[in-house]
């Protein structure tokens, strides 16, 4: 497909979804609603918010009390009733967070609300054959999708893309497509090779995972999270920029006239003073540093453990914008060679 | 047990429950017993000892409270609750008849078929009572399925106590329970032990063979009540730790109560100590 | 409670610049109902029969900048079941309380000349210096939404919600490019959010107004700020700025300028 | 009858603490002290040694209620001493900033805290049971001033995008646009507001005094001009030593300002006296409407022409977005680099006459800060006021003195908090 097609795909699938994609702040990129494709900036490096906002809102209504009748009414047919959303130019990695939350806000509860809005969204991927600024992502093997996207283009010669379909939906949106989109041709799939192998050899790798989980059991008392408890001033912007961190704080807001109240959640992080702390006070985690550390062992070790994977996606954002320049991939890489011996480093 | 747990499309949703009845326990604790409005939830919501509800006061917010009564004896739910924070004084300041939302139960609880034919040992601090008296209850009401029962209490003051009926009058007297309790400071109306609740350890001899030992308490005891018990040759996996954290949904979402890699809402809040030594922070 | 079963409530100026006040006025969307929930039964500003007291709710605005004020500050304190700090100054003495750092009498006898005998000046203070303050909303000038929020908990017995994480968790939220990757000297990290991070929004740096946050790390911002070519001058003034109060923080002494 | 003392402690509704101590004898006046209880902040003091970059910021809170004028003057004195230039796209906009806060203003005071007198409620908000509608209307009205002002300034007080050579962030002409409907749609709403008051009971009392304002020959100035009296004074702000005089009352926290050795007045209806040949054509109408003949020496019309200002406001404020919308409103950083010099800056806040006067180092760093608030300036042709009202109340029941006193101080707007800690400093100590 030509790039220029894919902006009249866009404006087409407007009628239908709303749309968003990365469009460029200042310093930084955001995906924001698209009423104009020609906004959409597809050689983005990478945005500062992670997609979970689409799926998890920094804040978000649950339910409405009624005080008066004392009755409830769930927001989550009101969730669901929301127009299909349209995501343009995914890269792997936050395809790969999806991936993560959906384990997360699935298993034996399910957060309705998430899988709601997850369902209602089409998502159209973007390989990256060009490593970004800060990410890492091959270090942590999310450079590759292989589920997760409905639409994925990479980037060929001739400003063109290369489409993968990956799901019903997909196809559903290649309907709206119609003519923007070709067969890809002999020459096509050579070129698509080509990409992938300038790729390959482009992206980084500096960690290995194999023994990250054995690390992070060693290095529990390791002198460095006294230094970095020195240079964390637990602002959060890791975790709030972080695809995969999900915690949240839930608090009811009562009305003016007190007679009705909403249930509403916001995004949180582990790394503020009350996050542990509960009525007495006491307080399970009072000390910064172990806070810091805290995010460190549940990102890594602790969705090691309950999922599988880790909770680290390599898109670099909690590098690029923690203010004291905390890097997640220095600290892991500092204690995989200090407790394990240093991983082999390969690639560009 | 079988549990027949209602179906629901959002997890979050509490059910409606009407204030029953309301005990004065101490200064600060009562117990509160709940109706469900709705007759099948009434009918088809159960529980085992050791989980907790999600209670709601609408306006005000959410919070947990372990179940104090016991599945042996159906009808209405009773949470014996603290007035320490905004959620416990609205609870504390209703009256019979408010509507509150109740959802859940959620954690494990107490493994409580697997227990059968040991001896089991209860220790518990301040309203740490709670959950355990949930434990003690069906344990009583299924006397023949377990060995001897101890059981320690600790409390700071003698009128700090809660279920003072049952501890004086009720499980002294079941049969094969021995019950024991201390408060940490001397006090005029008291006649019986001082100290912290280890001292009992000193009052009365526990054999480890075959008993399994439940604990809940405030933070600082678990520590030194564990120790004790590792000297007297308790097992990792024969420990049993209730334990709180801060909680916002219940249900393994909002990450609040993470301890190291383990959820205390879904894996736990009981847990051996088996597992919990080697979880960072947790004891 | 009044006769109508509403809480009273009292509204108080000490020394400030009456923008805590203007901004409950500003509620211009929400005002009448606000009146339905609390009845207003003292208000310099607004009303001309004003009672005496006692109050359910008190809210200060300002500092404690002269000794008539610490008497006043304490009569109103004996009369409050609650009592509120709005605004930078009340809570943490303010721009104003800059002034402390210099000599008074001096500065008097420049001001006013040699006869200023009649100028009843003290070191700024801010309220919980003098009295027991139940809540306090900071920030320069009082968000308008924190205001109603806390109105609403305290007309139902509820702890006002007040943030003390930083301001960086707004500013991300709403997704501003973070100003210190322009090299420009935000307190963002070390402030307490709240004001929904309105300067980094709109491009100007946060300066602080909302006092230092919960556990505040000041030596790494100070690191921060001196990697990007700030003087210890300009970092000293800027952590001073709203809330001069914390050169008595030991975080703060610990810094050594 | 002897010597008698009425004592207004607390003047209410107004900003700030400020009190009035009237003495008779024998029913006759004997003194009269206004006195600013207000404690004194002495923002200059610690002004000094501040970056420039900063002392607009730290200004405008010396007041809430003229934060922007505060902040408008400041930034003017400051580039003017750097010697900045800043284009017409962020001239207009600062404009647009200041008359949201006129609008604000004026609104507030007319409506909120001088038409309870008017009506018989000791405040809005007993007055709101009985007048909801007006109430309503006035709420409305002065919300839309603020949005203005959150529009340009980011925020209704203490404005946050203002800066020294231009601003941190723009608003889109969506925005403007929008606004520029709501003034139009707002029109009607002002009209009603004016329209009660065209019903209220003026009270008569004249004075003759001088009158102070800035103009220009462009238009109706308030944002820039020369100084310029109602005795016929034109000078440039510059060379205000000459004119303005400043002296400290010995009961009070605040400097008194004085002309030729006499009180003068500064405000509304100083530059509807002065520069009414600028009055566009809904704020003439208005005039008209409310029946006031210029020049006015009854302080109490001060009310009327912050209405008929309103007026001028909202069509002065569709002329000058109409002027944005054609400018790209592109962010550029503004490019400042400091400088040693002095700089003098008077623009009219909406209570009157603001100047502030600056002087810096080579690094930027304030070392001399001379500010004066319009509160200060009428201070003295208040206490002259009143002595010339009095003989006019003076045989009514004490409460009702007190009342018109009441009245004729809140008919200045005056802005206590302003006017205090506003004084003269040199060098750090
Ligand atoms: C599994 C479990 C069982 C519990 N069982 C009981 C019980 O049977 N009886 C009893 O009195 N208390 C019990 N608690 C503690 C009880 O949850 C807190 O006392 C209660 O949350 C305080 O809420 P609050 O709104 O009154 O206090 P606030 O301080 O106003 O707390 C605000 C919110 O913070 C959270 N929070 C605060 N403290 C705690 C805490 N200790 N644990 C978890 N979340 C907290 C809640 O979400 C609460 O709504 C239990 C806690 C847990 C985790
Ligand atoms: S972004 Fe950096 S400074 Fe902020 S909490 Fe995360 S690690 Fe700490
Ligand atoms: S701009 Fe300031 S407040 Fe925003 S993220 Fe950066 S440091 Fe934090
Ligand atoms: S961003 Fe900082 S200076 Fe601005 S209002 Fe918030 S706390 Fe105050």
């Amino acid at each position: 497909m030509k790039r220029s097609n894919l902006l009249k795909l866009v404006q087409a699938a407007m009628d239908e979804y709303d749309v968003y994609g990365p469009v460029q702040r200042r310093t930084t990129w955001v995906f924001d609603k698209i009423d104009d494709p020609n906004r959409i900036d597809m050689d983005y490096d990478n945005t500062m918010m992670s997609l979970k906002k689409f799926f998890i809102p920094s804040k978000e209504v649950m339910m409405r009390f009624n005080l008066r009748e004392m009755s409830i009414d769930d927001s989550l047919p009101d969730v669901k009733a929301e127009r299909p959303q349209l995501l343009v130019g995914v890269h792997a990695c936050d395809i790969h967070a999806l991936l993560f939350l959906d384990k997360v806000f699935g298993g034996k509860y399910v957060d309705p609300y998430y899988v709601a809005r997850r369902e209602n969204t089409t998502i159209i991927g973007l390989n990256c054959i060009d490593p970004c600024k800060y990410g890492f992502c091959k270090s942590v093997n999310t450079h590759m999708v292989n589920e997760g996207y409905d639409l994925y283009l990479t980037p060929i010669a001739g400003d063109k893309y290369y489409v993968h379909v990956g799901s019903p939906k997909g196809d559903r949106l290649l309907t709206i497509a119609d003519k923007l989109l070709g067969e890809a041709t002999d020459e096509g799939h050579k070129a698509f090779k080509t990409s992938m192998k300038h790729k390959h050899k482009s992206l980084p790798v500096g960690l290995h995972l194999d023994n990250i989980n054995e690390t992070f059991d060693m290095a529990w008392d390791d002198p460095i999270w006294v230094r970095l408890g020195e240079e964390c001033m637990n602002c959060g912007s890791c975790a709030l920029v972080c695809p995969t961190c999900y915690c949240y704080d839930v608090a009811d807001e009562l009305d003016l006239s007190l007679s009705g109240a909403d249930r509403t959640r916001k995004w949180s992080t582990c790394l503020y003073h009350d996050f542990a702390l509960v009525a007495g006070p006491h307080n399970f985690r009072g000390d910064p540093s172990a806070r810091l550390k805290h995010r460190f062992y549940h990102k890594i070790r602790g969705a090691l453990h309950d999922h599988g994977i880790i909770a680290c996606t390599g898109c670099g954002r909690c590098i690029e914008h923690c203010p004291a320049g905390i890097s997640v991939k220095d600290v892991a890489y500092e204690l995989q060679k200090r407790w394990v011996g240093a991983p082999v480093v390969k690639g560009g | 047990m079988v549990q027949i747990t209602l179906t629901r499309t959002n997890e979050y949703l509490p059910d409606l429950a009407k204030l029953v009845k309301k005990t004065k326990l101490t200064e600060m604790e009562s117990l509160f017993e709940f109706e469900f409005l709705d007759n099948n939830v009434r009918k088809y919501f159960t529980y085992s000892p050791g989980q907790f509800v999600q209670v709601s006061i609408f306006g005000i917010g959410e919070a947990p409270f372990s179940v104090s009564s016991t599945p042996t004896r159906p009808g209405n739910l009773e949470l014996g609750i603290r007035q320490t924070g905004d959620v416990t004084d609205a609870i504390h300041n209703l009256n019979v008849g408010n509507v509150v939302g109740i959802r859940g139960p959620y954690g494990n609880g107490f493994p409580i078929d697997k227990l059968c034919g040991k001896n089991l040992l209860f220790i518990a601090g301040g309203i740490g009572m709670v959950p355990l008296r949930s434990v003690i209850n069906y344990v009583v009401d299924k006397r023949d399925d377990y060995g001897k029962v101890t059981i320690f209490y600790g409390a700071c003051l003698p009128d700090e106590r809660v279920f003072v009926d049952e501890l004086e009058n009720v499980w002294p007297n079941a049969a094969d329970v021995e019950m024991h309790q201390t408060v940490d400071e001397c006090h005029e109306t008291w006649q019986g032990n001082v100290g912290v609740v280890t001292c009992l350890f000193d009052v009365c001899k526990v054999a480890s063979e075959n008993t399994v030992a439940m604990i809940c308490g405030p933070p600082v005891m678990y520590k030194f009540v564990v120790q004790d018990l590792m000297k007297l040759g308790f097992k990792g996996d024969d420990i049993l730790l209730s334990l709180e954290r801060k909680m916002q949904c219940g249900v393994g979402k909002c990450a609040h109560c993470q301890i190291g890699h383990k959820l205390t809402c879904i894996d736990g809040p009981v847990f051996t100590f088996s597992e919990v030594q080697r979880l960072q922070e947790a004891i | 409670m009044g006769d109508n079963g509403k809480p009273t409530v009292g509204i108080f100026g000490f020394t400030g610049c009456a923008g805590c006040q203007l901004n409950i006025l500003n509620i211009e969307d929400h005002l009448l109902e606000l009146l339905e929930l609390i009845d207003i039964t003292t208000w310099r500003m607004v009303k001309s029969e004003n009672s005496k007291g006692p109050w359910d709710i008190a809210f200060v605005e300002g500092s404690i900048a002269k000794q008539e004020e610490v008497e006043r500050i304490k009569t109103i304190r004996e009369n409050s079941r609650i009592l509120v700090a709005i605004g930078t100054c009340a809570t943490h003495g303010g721009l104003p309380a800059m002034r402390n750092f210099q000599d008074i009498d001096e500065m008097k006898r420049i001001v006013y000349g040699e006869k200023n005998d009649h100028l009843d000046v003290i070191p700024i203070k801010r309220v919980a210096d003098y009295v027991h303050v139940d809540h306090e909303l900071p920030g320069c000038p009082m968000d308008k939404d924190e205001f109603i929020r806390t109105v609403k908990a305290l007309a139902v017995g509820k702890t006002p919600n007040i943030p003390n994480y930083a301001v960086c968790y707004e500013c991300k939220i709403r997704e501003n490019a973070c100003l210190l990757k322009e090299n420009k000297f935000c307190m963002g990290p070390v402030t307490s959010a709240g004001c929904g991070a309105i300067c980094p929004t709109y491009g100007a740096t946060c300066e602080g107004c909302r006092g230092p946050v919960a556990q505040v790390n000041w030596g790494a911002e100070y690191k921060i700020l001196k990697e990007m070519g700030a003087t210890d001058d300009d970092i000293k003034r800027k952590f001073l700025k709203y809330c001069p109060v914390v050169a008595d923080a030991p975080e703060f002494k610990e810094l050594n300028f | 009858m002897a010597t008698e003392k009425i004592e207004i402690r607390h003047i209410t509704r107004v900003e700030g603490h400020g009190s009035l101590y009237v003495t008779t004898k024998d029913g006759k006046l004997e003194d009269v002290k206004m006195s600013v209880d207000e404690g004194a902040r002495l923002f200059e003091a610690f002004l000094v040694g501040r970056e420039y970059t900063e002392v607009p910021e730290i200004a405008c809170r010396i007041c809430a209620i003229c934060s922007a004028s505060h902040r408008l003057v400041s930034t003017r004195a400051v580039e003017k001493a750097m010697g900045i230039e800043v284009d017409q796209q962020d001239t207009n906009l600062r404009k647009l900033l200041v008359w949201g806060e006129y609008i604000e203003s004026h609104i507030l005071h007319a409506l909120y805290l001088a038409l309870p007198d008017y009506i018989g409620h000791e405040s809005v908000i007993s007055a709101a049971a009985e007048y909801p509608d007006v109430v309503k209307i006035a709420l409305e009205l002065k919300k839309l001033g603020n949005d203005m002002q959150i529009l340009t300034g980011g925020r209704e007080v203490h404005q946050v995008t203002p800066m020294v050579g231009g601003f941190s962030a723009y608003p889109t002409h969506q925005d403007l646009e929008h606004m520029k409907e709501r003034i139009k749609e707002s029109r009607p709403k002002l009209q009603t507001a004016i329209d009660v008051w065209a019903t209220l009971e003026e009270i008569p009392f004249e004075r003759k005094t001088d009158y102070l304002c800035i103009r220009r020959e462009d238009e109706y100035a308030l944002v820039d001009g020369d100084i310029a009296t109602l005795g016929g004074l034109r000078a440039p702000v510059e060379d205000y030593k000459s004119y303005i005089k400043e002296y400290v009352p010995d009961y009070s926290f605040a400097k008194a300002g004085t002309m030729n050795g006499c009180g003068f007045f500064v405000g509304a209806l100083a530059r509807l006296n002065i520069n009414n040949d600028h009055l566009l054509p809904f704020a003439k109408k208005t005039l008209k409407q409310l029946g006031i003949k210029l020049p006015s020496y009854n302080t109490f019309h001060n009310n009327a022409a912050q209405l008929i200002e309103c007026a001028q406001v909202f069509e002065m404020t569709e002329q000058t977005i109409d002027g944005l919308l054609s400018s790209d409103l592109e962010w550029h950083e503004p490019k400042v680099v400091p400088r040693g010099g002095r700089g003098t800056h008077i623009a009219e806040a909406p209570r009157g006459s603001l100047l502030h006067s600056y002087e810096f180092d080579k690094n930027g760093l304030l070392k001399k800060a001379d500010i004066i608030a319009p509160t200060t300036m009428n201070y003295v042709n208040m206490e002259e006021d009143v002595r010339a009202f009095f003989p006019l109340i003076g045989s009514k029941p004490p409460d009702e003195i007190k009342l018109y006193l009441n009245r004729l101080i809140r008919a200045y707007d005056p802005c206590i908090s302003c006017s205090c800690h506003v004084t003269e400093t040199s060098g750090r100590t």
